[in-house]
């Protein structure tokens, strides 16, 4: 029940909005709709919580501690991302960059993009989460290109065609799966794709066909992800779209696409029975933390620089999951919590600060705290904890990160070393004369939507000092889950 | 301690003050001899301090209470070094007051309360001896520590009444580090005290003085209280090379009160007189070296002490 | 018996066609005998997923079968047709890679697919086994192709051959996918493909011309 | 009930929970940082209400940390229910911490007392921002030193770290100041992310982040090489070690007074706590290796520090410098104790740790009064450049007299507490002849030499310092209206050099305090020596020392001389133009300035700098001879880095060539190999 809400209700707020949102209140109708969604993923959670894990309507949906952790915040997010959209794009209709029209099409593709993930998250079905992982690309592609710039087109089209592509690789994955699968598993009654099933059998499917399945699975859904070498369209598609799409891009996107790239890992390494399917993840992890962090050093785009700041987390995120064990994988679903909220409170702030200073150019942005105490602070708070400083969360997570790495795998520590003080001389030599400093910019039109920022930071805060029990078990129970 | 012990405490400090400036007197007369001009009169030092005492103190317009207490303060440190230093007996009240070390910080003290006051007027001699003096400090310590780490590593304690007791306890002392240690002591005597070839207390040349160039803002009592300290610095050295080097006649521990007394007065009489003979046979026969060439010397001195160091652990022990 | 050993036949046979236009694709320049060529490869599909419905007696195939020629002979290529009419993008201009080359390396592709694929078909129990490396060769071909084309179109036409050799593996491989599977992707694909035709437009009136140079501009400086 | 017996049951009292007080102090100090914020604008309500009570709860933390050294104190530990769900926060108090403690408080005491005056608006950063960061500096420093897991420590130290930053850049529209605050955030990350690692495997794959479990884990000699190397890295580059000390002279300038002095009187030393909390309490073993290790960079450091701290010219910068000297100090007493330990003489272990931990203590003493007295010059002056000071002596007299008091002592020079803990390290160089390696028993001496060059070279650059500010001339026309400090600054001023003369006077106490560490670290501790106001570490014949006899007696026979000077002369003074040979037209310019101060050391260590002099032509009226001085390290390590980085960054940015096909054959490319690779 809770499940088809929660599916449901976006849909419903797409075809709404698709309808109304137009009018003046398409925005609030969104976050009504978005609110309404949290309501039903916190009401699904507690169910979760209450009797375990289920499965529903004939075992096509399926919801353990890992996915509905997902939802939950995908919800969230999705939910403050939507009140932070309000002001926003008014201030930008406010501007001229966008009209009613523009507005009704990115309010209905927003709960598209919304509905999919669910989808995604949610299926049992390896087939289905191919569909909703192209579905989701699909509405976010409209969704970059909102601003019919030039530089949003091409940011919108190259997105396109790599995804689709890496998409493509992951449905012939798919097929691969689905091919061994039903020599164990047979036809009949179309068992072949659910994952619960599959990973029952895990141990008798042909380990071969699953290697090379997990190839293309890996990089079909990791070039979603935003692994190296495969990130290319990450970083022109952050910079070019709407903040409120780059922020729910790098926070629930990027998520969900890991979650799908696990999922397949924890079949494969059963069947394999070696640990080659996480050394590639670690690898790639790393590759991109390293790379990600060389990047940064290049930037003079705001959104582009937090942009490729997902890419890092990504990287360590996967190298994490890479590693296995319940320490690592604890470390890596805890970041990538704090890393949703951090990432999307960041891209809130910058998104205001550029609609401040009038461009997303760094050069351009100058003394925040001056013009606005709250957006300049917002920004500093926010990349700091990005930066794994203390007491934020991201730091808890490192943490675990580092030492794990530092026992298990000494020869990757000096790269994580290396890719984590690059990015914080890169990050924060960007952001410090942003937020200090003298300037002469003029404050909005609109009043900012600072509360889902500080709300954010408040909650990576608290996860660094402080995580209740049950969010402990959780994730452990998730940790377990992925082994 | 004895009432007796007392007494040698300040018998000796007095017996300091009152023979240092004489000390002093026949350095110069000895100089005098050897560049065959006619000497002044071995009393010529005390004349000079009286006479001083009697002037009117000229004080600069802005001078602080810092310059115009420092020459106490650099008598006094003077005198407290006279007490500690073992010159007639080991078994003084005050000597383990200070060891050697502390000795040492002692005189840093009275440096550089010299030449903040040589600071204080703000001429330009003044800074200009103050630097140098600093200068010639901070390469002369080192080099005197190490004299010290030696005997130290001989006799196994810093305190120089201890050095004394356990030197004369041994019946010989041929060590090869002594002899490295006793020329490093000496070339520092000698720039510590301003004498040739680091300074020239008797000449007033602008670019070449370090001593004269502080105390040049100096008069009357003042002067006569930084002269007299100076003169006591100069003794308080000689008296430190006697106990590391020729500690002969020093009354020990255990050595019965009257005899050995006057057998260490009588001993440091002699020495003294050696002594002085020697410092200015040693002046007359070098020249005065550049400020420049002055770090050279000194790293000289601070080697040779090291050297006696590293041949002692060598071949010592 | 004769039928399955006839169906294997016909089978290797249409492989082997889907191969050929899959080469002769990435020897064309000229667009519009790429979307013919494409709706050959559809048509060949849509024999294959037939021949392997009535061998297998699976019903559903049929409707996928009848989906693939609804899309991918008829409607796709007339779309892409109508496009390039009113986009005049007939003429690819000359790929990045000399068509030689582009051939040598496909034929390498090729091998690799093969020696990828042949320790895997062995396992297969369906009659289509063999052609599972064909398909991947297809979909490394095709690839390859995008890599090499110029041209927007040429690029979305290579997307979608990409596709077509993924249906076939599906198809031929595996007897198919779920049908709501295929009804998903059959879905996406089409979405995608107005997508694109959207965005064609839009790249159209922004840069009025459908060249990807043009598509260079977001780059690290 | 009489007083004696009193006192002692309230100690008593007190020690029975003073880790409960204690962290209540911490949080007090927190909740002052919030209340902050009620008027952040107003002077009057944050600096003489807020400050002055943190002063007290500095006072009060100084007291517990006190106690904690007391005989008998049982070490206590509590398990607060913050942190990570496997790893609570722990808290524990041992005569280690009691120690840091002890330094913090007394330190903060004294520095909130002057900031309290301190502190006036329209300098940057709001006040009760100022003081919400400067309480939760504090806060977080005495955590660092109360925490008792890998984690609490972390959070502690990078909030520390944190928080420091943005005192520092609180005047952040100077661009000079931010750059000096991104090199000390940037120092600090890597420094604490090489902790971290260190912990990393300390844990000993026990995955248990508490103290407890590591000092339960044994590692192998390579492990532990491990551990302590990182910790040496991550520390060092807090403490300001030579090479990692590079931000520490551009931060502690650009930081307020009252932030430099904690940062340089207490950030500093809970580096050394962590190091001697690594070294000495988590690692079960060491090897004399790390000791000399430890010597000879904290040698190096200690005559980089002198030699540098000699040819500079702005006053904060010296100071800073003077801190790399002096933590070269701190860090060769810990490398010597290290030495003997791991040579099994523990008595000399505790001497040379005892020398260290001392020093700290003065070391938060001096520099900080130092510190606070450049605050208040500059202050009155504004001037920070020593070649526009002067004379000051006779414009601010109680600055300059206490500052007189932290020169001496930081000069090292007796009866002041500077000379105690320079005595007690050449004390502990002294043994070293014992020590059963030949060839370290050869290199010791030259090691004793850098220590006495560097201790004598310290004497050398505070006669620069005092002098040049407070003595003299004023060198500019505008010194004339320097005024005095105030009285709360004067308070704050004069409670550290109280402290620098008591321990001065009376060593014994501090050795005292520091024997209780050296007793729970080696179980062994330095011999006191009776009564109190002796110290006698080893033996009474090897040495001894006594502040107070050393004070009594100048103080005696000066008075006796001045006595006797004013009844047999006549005493007459006249005032006159100072003589200087007699020279007539004296100009203040005709002074010693600072460059011509750093000159004999320029001549003799030339090999140390990267100078670029512009000389003055000579047909210039008011020539300035200007010399700009260079840190050598900086090119040779630091500006590679940075460059190495760049052209990274350049070669990786191909990659993002904007070109969609080179972007597909990327992806094609790592098909490839991966099929490649599971094929």
């Amino acid at each position: 029940m809770e499940i088809l809400l929660v599916l449901g209700l976006p849909l419903l707020g797409a075809l709404s909005l698709a309808l109304f949102g137009a009018r003046r209140f398409a925005a609030e109708l969104n976050v009504g709709m978005s609110f309404a969604t949290l309501v039903a993923a916190t009401f699904l959670v507690l169910r979760v919580i209450r009797h375990g894990p289920m499965l529903a309507a004939h075992e096509q949906f399926f919801v353990d501690s890992f996915n509905v952790f997902l939802v939950a915040l995908t919800a969230f997010v999705g939910f403050t991302t939507a009140v932070f959209s309000r002001p926003y794009m008014r201030i930008e209709e406010y501007h001229g960059r966008l009209n009613a029209q523009r507005l009704r099409l990115y309010h209905s593709m927003y709960q598209l993009f919304m509905a999919a993930m669910f989808l995604a998250l949610l299926t049992n079905n390896m087939g289905l989460l191919w569909v909703a992982m192209e579905a989701a690309t699909l509405s976010t592609v409209l969704l970059v290109s909102l601003y019919r710039t030039r530089a949003s087109l091409e940011a919108a089209w190259k997105y396109f065609i790599l995804c689709g592509v890496g998409i493509a690789q992951a449905l012939f994955g798919t097929i691969l799966l689905y091919f061994a699968a039903e020599q164990t598993l047979g036809r009949e009654g179309m068992t072949a794709l659910l994952w619960t099933h599959l990973n029952a059998v895990k141990g008798q499917l042909e380990p071969r066909v699953l290697g090379l399945a997990f190839v293309f699975l890996l990089v079909g859904y990791g070039t979603k992800v935003g692994l190296a070498p495969l990130h290319n369209w990450l970083p022109d598609a952050h910079a070019e779209g709407p903040t409120p799409v780059s922020a729910v891009l790098s926070g629930l996107l990027l998520n969900v696409a890991l979650y799908a790239v696990i999922r397949c890992k924890i079949l494969v390494e059963g069947s394999i029975g070696s640990h080659i399917p996480g050394r590639m993840l670690m690898a790639f992890g790393l590759l991109s933390a390293v790379l990600a962090a060389f990047f940064l050093f290049r930037q003079r785009d705001i959104k582009r620089l937090f942009g490729y700041s997902s890419i890092e987390h990504m990287g360590i995120i996967t190298f994490a999951f890479g590693m296995g064990g319940p320490v690592a994988n604890f470390a890596a679903l805890l970041h990538m919590t704090v890393h949703s909220l951090t990432k999307s409170s960041i891209f809130f702030t910058a998104g205001h600060a550029s609609q401040t200073a009038g461009t997303q150019r760094m050069d351009g942005i100058r003394g925040l705290v001056g013009i606005s105490p709250t957006i300049g602070w917002g920004l500093m708070l926010g990349s700091i904890a990005i930066l794994g400083m203390p007491p934020f969360g991201v730091f808890a997570s490192e943490f675990l990160v580092l030492t794990t790495a530092m026992r298990e795998h000494p020869w990757t520590t000096p790269f994580l070393l290396i890719a984590l003080g690059v990015a914080f001389a890169a990050i924060f030599s960007r952001v410090q004369p942003m937020v200090f400093g003298e300037s002469d910019a003029r404050p909005l039109p609109h009043s900012p939507a600072m509360v889902p920022v500080f709300v954010h930071l408040t909650m990576v805060l608290a996860l660094g000092l402080y995580m209740p029990p049950a969010l402990a078990a959780w994730y452990r129970a998730a940790a377990r889950l992925i082994g | 301690m004895s009432g007796f012990t007392i007494f040698r405490q300040f018998g000796e400090v007095v017996l300091g003050i009152g023979i240092a400036p004489l000390f002093a007197g026949w350095i110069a007369q000895c100089r005098a001899w050897l560049q065959n001009r006619s000497a002044p009169p071995l009393l010529q030092p005390y004349r000079m301090l009286r006479k001083l005492f009697n002037k009117d103190a000229a004080l600069a317009t802005d001078a602080s209470a810092l310059f115009r207490t420092t020459p106490y303060v650099l008598f006094g440190t003077m005198v407290l070094a006279a007490a500690i230093i073992p010159s007639l007996g080991t078994d003084l009240p005050l000597a383990r007051v200070a060891d050697a070390i502390a000795l040492i910080g002692l005189f840093a003290t009275a440096r550089v309360s010299l030449a903040l006051a040589a600071m204080d007027i703000g001429t330009a001699f003044g800074t200009l001896g103050a630097r140098r003096e600093m200068m010639i400090g901070f390469l002369a310590e080192p080099a005197l520590l190490m004299v010290l780490f030696n005997a130290f590593l001989l006799f196994g304690s810093t305190s120089l009444s201890n050095l004394v007791d356990a030197y004369s306890a041994r019946r010989t002392v041929i060590d090869p580090s002594v002899i490295f240690a006793a020329i490093a002591f000496l070339m520092v005597l000698l720039a510590e005290n301003a004498r040739i070839p680091i300074d020239n207390p008797a000449t007033h040349l602008e670019l070449t003085m370090i001593h004269e160039a502080m105390v040049l803002e100096y008069s009357a009592r003042h002067l006569a209280l930084v002269e007299w300290a100076s003169s006591l610095k100069l003794f308080n050295y000689a008296c430190i090379g006697f106990a590391l080097f020729l500690p002969w006649g020093i009354a020990t521990h255990g050595a019965d009160g009257g005899r050995a007394l006057l057998l260490a007065v009588t001993a440091l009489m002699t020495k003294l007189a050696i002594a002085g003979a020697a410092l200015a046979l040693i002046e007359s026969l070098s020249a005065k070296v550049r400020i420049f060439r002055a770090p050279e010397y000194l790293a000289m001195a601070f080697l040779l002490a090291v050297l006696g160091l590293l041949v002692h652990l060598l071949l010592g022990a | 018996m004769q039928t399955s050993h006839l169906t294997a036949e016909l089978l290797r046979v249409l492989a082997a066609g889907l191969l050929l236009i899959s080469f002769a694709m990435l020897s064309r320049r000229r667009t519009q005998r790429l979307i013919t060529l494409f709706a050959w490869q559809g048509a060949i599909l849509f024999a294959s997923t037939c021949i392997v419905a009535h061998s297998s007696g699976l019903t559903e195939l049929y409707y996928s079968a009848a989906l693939t020629l609804m899309l991918k002979v008829i409607a796709l290529p007339w779309i892409l047709h109508r496009l390039i009419v009113r986009l005049g993008a007939q003429w690819d201009s000359e790929p990045l890679v000399n068509i030689p080359t582009t051939m040598l390396v496909g034929l390498v592709l090729v091998i690799f697919a093969f020696g990828l694929a042949q320790p895997i078909s062995m396992l297969a129990t369906t009659i289509t086994r063999h052609t599972l490396g064909i398909a991947l060769a297809v979909i490394l071909l095709s690839f390859l192709m995008m890599i090499t084309r110029r041209k927007a179109v040429t690029q979305v036409i290579g997307f979608l051959a990409m596709e077509n050799g993924l249906f076939f593996a599906a198809t031929s491989a595996t007897y198919g996918m779920p049908m709501v599977i295929e009804l998903g992707i059959a879905l996406d694909l089409l979405v995608g493909v107005f997508i694109l035709g959207i965005f064609f437009f839009q790249i159209r009136e922004q840069f009025d011309s459908l060249d990807l140079h043009h598509l260079e501009a977001l780059k690290e400086d | 009930m009489n007083l004696s017996s009193w006192t002692s049951w309230s100690i008593q009292a007190l020690s029975r929970n003073d880790l409960a007080l204690l962290l209540t102090c911490v949080l007090s100090w927190l909740i002052l940082g919030v209340v902050a914020l009620v008027r952040p604008h107003s002077v009057r309500f944050v600096a003489h209400v807020l400050f002055p009570v943190g002063a007290l709860v500095g006072l009060g933390v100084a007291l517990l940390g006190g106690i904690a050294l007391t005989a008998g104190h049982a070490v206590q530990i509590v398990v607060l229910p913050l942190g990570l769900p496997d790893l609570p926060f722990h808290v524990r108090l041992d005569p280690l911490s009691g120690f840091f403690l002890l330094l913090l408080g007394v330190a903060g005491a004294g520095i909130s007392t002057f900031a309290a005056g301190y502190f006036r608006s329209g300098e940057g950063t709001a006040p009760g921002l100022l003081c919400l960061q400067y309480h939760i500096f504090l806060a977080s420093m005495a955590a660092v030193v109360l925490a008792d897991d890998a984690y609490f420590f972390m959070v502690a130290w990078e909030t520390m770290a944190l928080s420091s930053y943005f005192l520092v850049t609180s005047q952040h529209r100077i661009p000079e100041i931010r750059r000096a605050g991104f090199l000390y955030l940037l120092m600090a990350h890597v420094g604490a992310i090489c902790i971290l690692l260190s912990f990393g495997v300390l844990q000993g794959g026990s995955w248990q982040f508490t103290f407890d479990a590591m000092r339960s884990a044994r590692l192998t000699p390579l492990w532990a090489s491990t551990a302590f190397l990182l910790a040496l890295l991550g520390f060092g580059a807090k403490a300001g070690l030579v090479p990692m000390h590079v931000w520490l002279p551009e931060a502690h300038p650009a930081a307020p007074s009252p932030v430099s002095a904690m940062m340089s009187g207490m950030m500093l030393k809970t580096a050394v706590y962590g190091l001697l909390r690594i070294s000495f309490d988590l690692l079960h073993v060491r090897f004399w290796q790390w000791g000399v290790l430890m010597i000879a960079l904290g040698l190096f450091s200690g005559l980089f520090g002198a030699i540098f701290a000699a040819v500079q010219t702005d006053m904060k910068r010296l100071l800073a410098y003077s801190s790399i000297e002096n933590i070269g100090l701190i860090f060769t007493g810990i490398g010597l104790a290290i030495l003997f330990e791991a040579s099994n003489l523990r008595l000399f272990a505790a001497l040379a740790l005892s020398a260290a931990l001392i020093h700290a203590l003065n070391h938060a003493l001096f520099k900080s009064l130092l510190f606070l007295a450049t605050g208040s010059v500059l202050h009155a002056t504004k001037q920070r450049s020593l070649g526009k000071l002067g004379g000051l002596i006779r414009r601010m007299p109680w600055v300059a007299s206490l500052a007189l008091v932290g020169t001496l002592s930081i000069a090292g020079l007796p009866p002041l507490n500077g000379f105690v803990s320079e005595w007690l390290l050449l004390q502990s160089f002294l043994f070293t002849p014992q020590v059963p390696h030949a060839f370290i028993n050869m290199l010791i001496p030259l090691g004793a030499a850098a220590l006495a060059l560097t201790v004598a070279l310290a004497a050398y650059v505070m006669v620069k310092f005092y002098g040049v500010i407070f003595l003299g001339q004023p060198r500019e026309p505008s010194l004339v209206h320097a005024h005095d400090a105030n009285w709360l600054e004067r308070l704050g001023l004069g409670w550290l050099a109280f402290g620098c003369i008591l321990i001065g006077v009376l060593p014994q106490l501090a050795l005292r305090a520091a024997g209780a560490v050296t007793g729970k670290l080696l179980g062994q501790s330095v011999k006191l020596g009776s009564p109190v106001w002796w110290i006698t570490p080893i033996a009474p014949e090897q040495a001894s020392y006594s502040g107070l006899y050393l004070l009594a007696g100048i103080a005696g026979v000066v008075s006796v001389t001045y006595l006797l000077v004013r009844i047999l002369t006549h005493g007459r003074v006249r005032r006159t133009a100072s003589w200087d040979c007699g020279y007539p037209w004296q100009t203040s310019r005709m002074q010693d300035t600072a460059e011509g101060f750093g000159q004999p050391i320029r001549h003799m260590f030339g090999a140390f700098f990267r100078m670029e002099r512009d000389l003055p032509s000579p047909s210039d009226i008011a020539p300035r001879y200007r010399i700009h001085i260079e840190d050598r390290l900086w090119r040779a390590i630091y500006l590679p880095i940075a460059r190495g980085v760049e052209r990274l960054a350049d070669v990786v940015s191909v990659l993002q060539g904007g070109r969609l096909a080179i972007y597909l054959l990327y992806s094609f490319l790592t098909l490839l190999s991966l099929l490649a690779f599971v094929l």
